[in-house]
This record gives structure tokens, sequence and C-alpha cells, in this order.
């Protein structure tokens, strides 16, 4: 079973797509160029103190909003390795994997977490804070396909023939 | 010794009897006019850098928001909110989003007579009333605000004397165009450009404000039209009354006289990046568009809708081309959607905006992108002045433009 | 002494300072695009005491005096051009940044040399040569010794 | 066992007797609309898939809204792309200048009752009010699609919501779902599909119905429906075969929750400052003093809404100081209020008329706001920072509501 540590950063109820990234910055031209802006109009300084494995954790209705992909996108390219919230908008649940960023509904992590600390999480199977261990649900199979496949393009590529 | 139109306005303004070329004066503002391309920083300076901030005559002053409008930014809308609250603040006629700055000082407020200073270049347009308007900065605007008064370099005058009549097809633009690819984009420095002759007497208000608004793109203070029965009757129709109605005198000095006749006018076009590189339409015909732009304080009344409306009527913009159509302000916007001009635009495929600047001053709506290609009846066409600083701007007429957008490169109107 | 920046004749003001970037609160946020179009490294390369030296018609174009202020803000210490158009020489006086006239100098040196300018004499000195400057009508000449317009008006008792 | 209007519909598509929620199952796309924002991200993950050409091109609607006219340079660059991929894959349904991509799918006639249409804008929900499961997805799904013509769906679980009576002359459909997003909250409809049935939902027009549909997502869900009716018929220049008439929920179908008001109880109502969900009475905020007013957006840009603000603004104007901004959702619908004198009497009004399109409401153009500002705006959306700084308030209402607060200087419930 796939297990990691990481430091989090929590963020609240109804963390909308404007949130994690304004359309203002939509027709950046890269993903790179837009990732500094993440979460600015909450937390302007969070992208940069974002470091490679660290975990948001999050209470409901995290990916409201629009269906804009940089939102998962640009989470991913700030190195976030997983997503964990109370639940999950339903665009942005399915622009996460089909890009490969893991997202895990708990429901009560959230309300216990606090900012800075560290969690382990074992894929599927639960979250370890402090010592207590918060369950987590398996992904549905489909879903799982296109993670092992390493993303949506992937999928395809290997469709077409390539790569 | 006798004096031009212009120097009797200084005199006017200044309290004195005569004034000659090369003297300095103080003079009276009888108007000022700031817009929200620098009124932010006239404001901050009134209150940080004034020892005894005040304002000599808040009836004197008018403010308007047109280039950035509805604004693209928090920062522009910043901006925007600090010269909103100053006019709230102290009583200023505010305008926001009406029309063009010189648009609505030509329909509202200039007076033949007057002077007036603008914080904008094309200030020069108030001459086809009559009136002494010139571009200043924000400093000079901020000085006259708190004083009333200003210092002015008495200009030398060049007298333009105007012969005959357009033919048909050919516009003011064209003629303006042509004087200043003639005379160069610093041939009246400093200078005013009097226009004058039976030609002068052909052109309406809205024709000689096509000529006096791009004077600038001439080096020149300003130009200016005597308030000859023409123009009083467009004061007279929105209720206004001349501050004086002056002619120059026979004696008069003029540093140089020129004769334009208006019948050997072609239609023509200033290729990039100068407004004095002026050369008959025809040569640049066939030059690829991305974008079309017919409005501006140039070129955006209901005479340039008219003629670009009759040429997109039961036709298609072609399918590459943006084609903005932008009037200079809501009363003509509105005359346009009475007259069913803005209907056929709309048919057409033409994109109609909020008057506003547009892409004219290259920021905010329309802008173009890089290696573009924009034909324009805007005022300019530096580099980079629409947009990417790869793009390009010709400048044409309302007709020009208007059988541009139709054919996706460049043609003139009776290539169609 | 200091360096030279050359530019072209007819140098337009949305070259030194184009229209996206009037509208941001305070000169300081506009200066670092100046001469963009051009030479996007000026504002990173031009030191306090620098000089920018123009042909004809300098400035010409719109009346923004954010074009004047930005050089002024990086430092700019004079422009020296054959011909200065009407409304930028006027702005420039009042925000008491110097605009010499000089027909001989732009044409005698070269980007990157160096020069310096005694406003004093009205004399330009670069490459070991002299050039005779036209000096200010007397007006403007002391706007621009006292500073500028607005510290001229600060100075006066009636306002 | 009866089925739900959502369920009818993939069943239909996916050729099978009858699905039911959780289902996974794999749909036909009917039409895509496509984006100026997303067009180089769509382009880009086809080609980094490996397609060559578009499954059908005639599904493929490509539409510029949301940066016409340029307010950037590198704006421009989207159009590039897109027309590029026009020319590259032969597609014909391309709108350069039209207005809002929603209001043009049905107004255009893309779209037709029992419909499966994808599209990479989260509001693409607006076309269940035609009868058309629609809703919004990814670029790189998007890609997908364009190279296979397909997409797996999970069958959501239905959500009732009648309305019977009579709305009061002060309420638009706009306070109806504006409430009803208010007592669901901001994800109580997440996944699933909401019908709406009822005598006040048969009264309503078309595009009243619209509003309701494009705000579905604002309460999470995936799909709303309403069933196709004689005026669907005449809006959709269609008539219903039996399939379409068939798209009623059945008596025996299972909901998950049936949600029942009485029209006469709504009242015209406002979604606070940050949140879709944070409902009040517009009643409640009389006298809040307010800097701009924007009507528009693919929620509220239509003829109905902009004759609605002329009629408030008849023989009125803008407070002074305040900015009204009335951006057209279309091309059309511009032209419309142009003939029928709408438009003249808001501009007379003091109204700055853009051009149709996204404007305001995407938050890159059409009246950006500051710190400090306030504004009454008849889109979506009202998250931090859309329109401007995160501290700029932004207040959601109907268009009479917008108009009269306009007029007003401030929030008030006088229409």
């Amino acid at each position: 079973m796939e297990q990691f540590t990481g430091r989090v950063w929590t963020l609240g109820d109804d963390i909308d797509t404007d949130i994690i990234i304004p359309t203002e910055y939509l027709a950046l031209k890269t993903i790179e160029e837009m990732k500094q802006y993440g979460f600015s109009p909450l937390r302007p300084e969070l992208a940069a103190q974002i470091r490679p494995g660290d975990i948001l954790v999050a209470g409901k209705n995290f990916g409201c909003g629009s269906s804009r992909e940089q939102a998962p996108e640009v989470i991913k390219a700030l190195g976030i390795r997983c997503v964990i919230a109370k639940s999950f908008a339903r665009i942005f649940f399915r622009n996460a994997i089909n890009n490969g960023l893991l997202l895990i509904e708990q429901p009560d992590l959230y309300d216990d977490m606090k900012e800075g600390d560290t969690i382990a999480v074992t894929v599927n199977q639960d979250v370890d804070y402090q010592g207590k261990r918060y369950p987590i649900a398996s992904l549905p199979e489909n879903l799982v396909e296109i993670i092992n496949a390493g993303g949506l393009v992937k999928a395809m590529r290997r469709r077409n023939g390539i790569g | 010794m006798g004096m031009t139109i212009a120097e009797k306005i200084i005199a006017r303004a200044a309290g004195v009897d005569s004034v000659r070329a090369g003297d300095i004066h103080t003079v009276n503002l009888d108007r000022m006019m700031s817009n929200d391309g620098t009124t932010h920083l006239t404001v901050d300076m009134y209150y940080n850098k004034l020892k005894n901030p005040q304002i000599a005559d808040v009836k004197k002053m008018v403010f308007i928001v047109d280039h950035n409008v509805p604004s693209d930014s928090a920062k522009t809308a910043g901006s925007q909110k600090k010269m909103r609250d100053f006019a709230r603040e102290h009583g200023i006629d505010f305008w926001e989003g009406k029309g063009v700055c010189h648009q609505i000082m030509m329909e509202h407020y200039v007076c033949p007579g007057e002077l007036i200073f603008g914080a904008d270049s094309h200030t020069c347009t108030y001459g086809a009333l009559g009136a002494f308007g010139t571009g200043v900065g924000c400093t000079d605007l901020l000085y006259g605000m708190v004083t009333g008064t200003s210092w002015v370099l008495v200009p030398e005058t060049v007298r333009f004397h105007l012969a005959g009549r357009l033919p048909e097809g050919v516009y003011p633009r064209d003629l303006m165009l042509t004087i200043i690819g003639e005379i160069g984009a610093n041939g009246v420095n400093y200078q005013v450009m009097e226009f004058d002759g039976e030609g002068a007497k052909t052109l309406s208000v809205n024709d000689r404000m096509v000529l006096c608004n791009l004077a600038v793109e001439a080096g020149a203070k300003t130009a200016i039209f005597e308030a000859d029965e023409i123009a009083l009757e467009y004061l007279r129709a929105r209720g206004r009354k001349p501050k004086a109605v002056f002619h120059s005198d026979p004696d008069a000095i003029y540093a140089r006289e020129y004769t334009f006749d208006l019948s050997k006018i072609v239609p023509v076009a200033a290729k990039p990046d100068f407004v004095d590189a002026v050369v008959p339409a025809s040569e640049v015909c066939g030059v690829h568009i991305d974008e079309a732009f017919l409005g501006s304080c140039n070129n955006g009344r209901i005479d340039e809708l008219r003629v670009g409306a009759a040429i997109l009527k039961g036709r298609k913009v072609a399918e590459h081309v943006r084609f903005l159509v932008v009037p200079a302000s809501r009363e003509v916007y509105l005359q346009a959607m009475e007259e069913g001009l803005i209907q056929i635009f709309m048919e057409s495929g033409a994109i109609v905006m909020n008057p506003n600047c547009s892409v004219c001053w290259g920021s905010c709506q329309g802008v173009i992108g890089e290696n573009e290609v924009l034909i324009s009846t805007g005022t300019r066409n530096f580099k980079g002045r629409a947009g990417h600083p790869s793009s390009k701007v010709y400048l044409g007429s309302a007709a020009t433009v208007a059988a541009s957008a139709v054919k996706g490169e460049i043609c003139t109107a009776d290539m169609l | 002494m200091g360096k030279i920046f050359k530019f072209h004749n007819d140098l337009d003001t949305d070259q030194i300072i184009a229209s996206q970037y009037l509208l941001l609160p305070t000169i300081d946020e506009m200066k670092v695009h100046t001469f963009e179009s051009l030479d996007p490294e000026f504002p990173a390369r031009v030191k306090p005491g620098d000089y920018v030296v123009g042909g004809e018609n300098f400035g010409c174009g719109s009346s923004r005096e954010q074009a004047p202020a930005v050089l002024k803000a990086l430092g700019v210490q004079a422009v020296v051009a054959k011909s200065f158009a009407r409304i930028f020489y006027r702005n420039a006086i009042n925000i008491g940044l110097p605009v010499i006239v000089c027909k001989e100098l732009p044409e005698a040196v070269q980007d990157g040399e160096e020069m310096e300018l005694s406003l004093t004499e009205g004399i330009a000195k670069s490459g070991g040569r002299e050039f005779p400057c036209t000096k200010l009508p007397e007006y403007m000449q002391q706007i621009l010794n006292q500073g500028g317009l607005i510290a001229s008006l600060n100075r006066r008792s009636d306002f | 066992m009866g089925q739900t209007i959502i369920e009818k519909i993939i069943a239909h598509n996916s050729k099978a007797d009858s699905v039911k929620p959780g289902d996974i199952v794999t749909v036909n796309v009917d039409r895509v609309m496509l984006d100026d924002i997303m067009i180089p991200f769509i382009v880009d993950k086809f080609h980094e898939m490996g397609f060559t050409k578009v499954w059908d091109p005639d599904k493929v609607v490509l539409i510029y809204d949301h940066l016409v006219p340029a307010s950037q340079q590198d704006d421009t660059r989207h159009y590039r792309v897109g027309d590029a991929f026009v020319k590259e894959c032969a597609l014909t349904h391309v709108h350069r200048s039209d207005g809002i991509c929603h209001q043009l799918m049905t107004e255009a006639g893309y779209v037709k009752p029992g419909d499966v249409v994808f599209g990479t804008d989260s509001h693409t929900t607006t076309y269940g009010c035609v009868g058309a499961f629609s809703t919004g997805i990814g670029y790189t799904e998007m890609a997908a699609i364009l190279g296979t013509g397909n997409l797996w769906v999970k069958v959501p679980e239905t959500i009732r919501v009648e309305i019977e009576g009579t709305l009061p002359e002060s309420v638009m459909s706009k306070d109806v779902i504006l409430r009803l997003i208010g007592d669901l909250g901001a994800d109580g409809a997440t996944y699933r599909a909401l019908e709406f049935t009822g005598t006040a939902i048969d009264e309503m027009s078309v595009a009243s119905r619209m509003t309701i549909a494009n705000m579905a997502i604002e309460a999470g869900a995936k799909c709303a429906l309403f069933s196709p009716d004689e005026k669907t018929a005449k809006y959709c220049q269609t008539s219903l075969d039996g399939f379409q008439k068939s798209l009623r929920g059945d008596e025996d179908a299972h909901y998950l929750q049936v949600i029942t008001y009485q029209a006469e109880d709504f009242v015209p109502v406002m979604a606070c400052p940050s949140q879709v969900d944070k409902i009040r009475k517009v009643s409640e905020l009389e006298g809040t003093v307010i800097d701009q007013v924007f009507i528009g957006s693919c929620t509220n840009g239509r003829l109905e809404d902009l004759q609605a603000a002329a009629k408030v603004l008849e023989g009125k104007t803008v407070a002074p100081f305040v900015k009204l901004i009335v951006t057209p959702a279309s091309r059309k619908v511009y032209e419309e209020a142009l003939a029928c004198g709408a438009l003249q009497t808001l501009l007379k009004a003091g109204a700055i008329i853009t051009h149709p399109g996204c404007g305001l409401c995407c938050g890159r153009t059409g009246g950006i706001l500051c710190d400090g500002e306030r504004v009454v705006a008849t889109n979506n959306r009202n998250f931090l920072g859309r329109m401007g700084t995160s501290k700029v308030e932004i207040y959601l209402a109907s268009p009479a509501v917008a108009a009269a607060c306009a007029a007003a200087g401030k929030i008030t419930a006088r229409i």
C-alpha cells in the first residue's frame, strides 16, 4: 500500500476555483506562469510557502465553481502531494483525477487538523495524525484505471498506440 | 499691429490689449479637463505635494473617465476611484462611460473664445468651435486647478488656406492626414494651425473637429477655425453662447502660409509607425488585417458611423477580422441607434462597444496581439500603440476602415 | 559624467511609457516599464546621473506626464535632443527634469558613451568635444531652478 | 420502476433499457462546446494524446466570449490558437464575437431536448433548460471527447424541486434559484441532478428556466433538467419526438429528495459576499450603499432581463457616481433589445452598454472593481476576488432588483 507523509496547509470550506486560480491569470501561457498566483485572493503568500510533498487539508466542497482544469494543475504544479477534504466539487474531482492529482475524502480530519503539523497517509486505508487514524475509502475502479495509467492524457496516448 | 484668433484669445485671457508670438503671459483659464489617463496622479499631488491644497473655481473643472472604461483591472479601478471620490468630494463635474473626453467637452462645454487646458494632447480639438484648447500634463493641470491660471508662451500661427471642396468619397480625415504628411510630424511644433478660406466654409463642426484633433500629430499647440455661423449654430443647438467671437486681423502675422486645394485630395493612409508616413490609400491596398477600428475622438461621430454603416449595409465583416465600432459618446450612440446604424453594424458582425477610447490608446478593450495588423480611424499609429510592440497600425478614413473590414485586407471603398 | 542612452527621431511618448501602464497607482510602479518596447533592459541599466539623448521631435504624441516622470524617477539627469515636442518639453520642466536643445551633440555621440552637462554654462561635453546648448527662456529656467512648477507654487505666499 | 429525466436521457443515449444512480455508463456525445479561455489547453492535450482528427466536426462548437474584446495583448493568442484548430480539424461552428457560449448553444440551435452535451465551462448546466443533459468538464476530458466522441459518466441521483402556484410580480426566476441554493447549500446538490416541475415552472419562459439551470452548478449539481414543452419546442425551432416528449420524471421514479415550494412565498433575495449560498431578503439589506451595478452574463443577460431592467429604469437615471454596466448575452439579444427600445431606455438612463460577451462576470475586464467597492450583479458567482480584489463585495440579484439599486445608488427592494 502506497504511503507518504507531508506537512499540512489548512484551508476552509467552499474553497472555490476562483480562489485556487483567479480568472485574471487563466490566459497565461503555462501552468508554471500561473502557479505563483495559486490561492492569491485568500492567501497571497501561500503559493510561495508551499514545498513539494506538502498536503492540503480543507473543509467541505473543495474546488467548487468553474470547470477550469488549471485549478488542479496549479495545485499539482505547486508540488502538493494530495488534497484531503470533507468533500469535493464534482468537476474539480474529475479534473484532478484526470491529471493524476490524488484527492482523498475524509469527514473528520479537517476539524482536528492544525496547520503546519505533519500527517502520514496510507492510500486507500487511512490518515495518521498524531497517532489517531482517520479511515479513508478506496477509489472507484474506473478512476483507479485512469490514475494507474498516469492520467487521462497517458491513457489516451496508450489507446492511440503511442508512448 | 494685427493679431490672429489665437493671439486674441490669449490676450483676452491675459487681460492685455495685445500679445505677440514669443511673449510669455500669465493667463486666466476658462476651463480645465482631466481624464482617467492622469487624474489619479493629479489627485495624489494635490493631497501630498501642495502646501495649501485648494481649488480656484470648481465650476471650471471637468473630470471624465473614458480611457479604460469599464475598468480592466483592480489597479485601474483604484485609480478611477481616486478620481471619482475627488470629484464627489469637491463638487467637480464628473462623467464616466459617457464618451471620449473631447467629444463630451464639445457637446457640453466648449465655447468660442475660451482658453481651455486639457490633460490630454488632443485637447486641440476645441479649435473647431473657435476656442483655444491645448494639451498639458497633470502638473500644469494641477497648477491651473489651484490658481485658475497658467503661463503660456504665445505661439506663432501658421495659416492653412483651404480652397475648393472635398470630392465624393474623400473625407476631412484624408485632408488632415495629407497635410500632416506634407508638413511632417513636427511641421508646426509649438505653433497654431489656423484654417480658413472658402474650403473651410464647406466643413461642418464635425469635419473641423477631425482637422483640429489631429493638429497635435504635426506638433501644433492647437488648431483653430474662426467661429462662423456654422459654429454658432452648433452652439445654439446646445443652448450655449460664445465667450467671444474673434477674427484674425488682415495684418496679423503668420509664420508661414499653406494652401490646400480640397478638390485635389485623395483617400490616404498613414503607414506604421508614424502619422506623417502618409501615402495614397491605393498604395497600401492588399495588406492583410486582423482588426479594424471605427471610433475615437477623431472619427467616432455620427458622420463617420453613417459612412461606415453605408458600406457595411448588406455586407459581412470578413471572418478573420474583428471590426470594432465605438461611438464617441452616448449622444452619438443613441443617435446611431435611432438612425438604424447600430443595427447595420450588429448584423454585419461588428463588435459595437460602449463609448470609450478603445484600441486608439492601446489599453483596455480591443488591443491587438503579436504581429497583428490594425486599420484604424484613431489618432496615432506609433509602434505598439494599439497593443503588442510588434503589431502594426495603419490609419485611414472611416470609409477605408469599413471597406477593409469587409474585405479582410486594406482596400478603399470603391474596391468593394 | 553619465552614460548616454541614445534614441531615434520622433521618439513618441508611447515608447517612453506605454498606455497600459498609465493607470498604475504610482510612478514607481510604472517606471520599470520605461522604454519597454525599445529597450526592456533600460530601467535596470540606467543609473542616476545618466542621460537620454534623442533626435528631432523628442517626446511627440500624448500629453502623458508619466513620460518625463518615469525618466526622472529612474534618475535620468537630463534629456538632450535636437528638438522636443511641445507638451513633453513643458511637462519635463514642470516636474524639474532638464530638457536641453542641442543641435550637434545627438549626431556626434554614440549610445553608451559618456557625457556631462553644465546647465549654467549651457554646454555639453562628450568625447573631448564641447557642444553649445540652447538656453531656456528665463521664465522656464526659473521654474526649473525652483525644482518644478509645484515647488514654485508652494513658494508663493498667495497659495 | 419509473425513471427520472436524467436516467431516461442516459439510458436512451446508451441504448440501455434503464440505468440507475451509481451506474457508470459511457455516453455518446451529441455536441461539445469549447470556449476561448480553454482552447489553447484543449488543443495541447488533444495533440499530446496523439489525436489527429476530431471524431465529428459537426458536433463541435467553438465560441470566443470570455476574451472578446481582448483586454490584454496575449488574449489574441487564444484566437490564433482557436483559428488554427478550426482549420486543422475543419470545424464549421465557430462564433468569434456573437456572445456568451451558453446563450449561443441553445439560441443558435446546437442543443435539442434529450441531447448529451459537454462544455469546458461549469455553467454548461444551462442547456438543461431545454431538457438536455449538459455539464461542465475540464480540458483534458474535452480533448479525449474530441478524439473519441464519448465519455464515462456516473448516473446521478435526482433531487426533485416542485414549485406550485404563481410567482409574485417582483420575483424573477433568479430569486427562485438563489433561494434554492441558499436552502440546499453550495454543495447541497453535489453529484446530483436537479429536476424542476410544477405549475410555476410551466409558466416560466425558456429564458427564465435558463437562469435556474445555469446556476444549478452553484449548488454543486451535475445538471438541472426541465421537461421539454411547447415553449421549448418553439424556442428550439423543432417539434418534439416521442423520446423528447417522454422526458418527464415518472410518478414512481426514485428521488433522493423532493423539495416543495409555494410560488407565492418567494421574495426578491440576494446572495451576499462571498458565498452564493449566503442568501438574504433584499429588504433586509435595504440602504447598503453601492458603487456599481452589472446586468448581464449567461445567467441574466437575456432579452427578458434587459426588458425587466429597462422597465425599472424607464424615465429614471442611474444614481450619481454609480456605474451601471449592461452586457447583453448575445448579438441576437442585443439586436432584439435594440428593436424593442430596451437598450435605448437603458442608455438614456445612463447605462454603459458593452458588446455582448462574458464581460465582468469572468473578472477579466468589463468593470473590475477595487478595495472597498461594492457591486450588485446579476451573474452567477460572488466568490472572493471574482471581480477584482478580495476586498470587493459582490451581491447577486435579479435584473429588476439590480436596476432598482442602480437608480437608488444603494440596495433597495423597491422595484
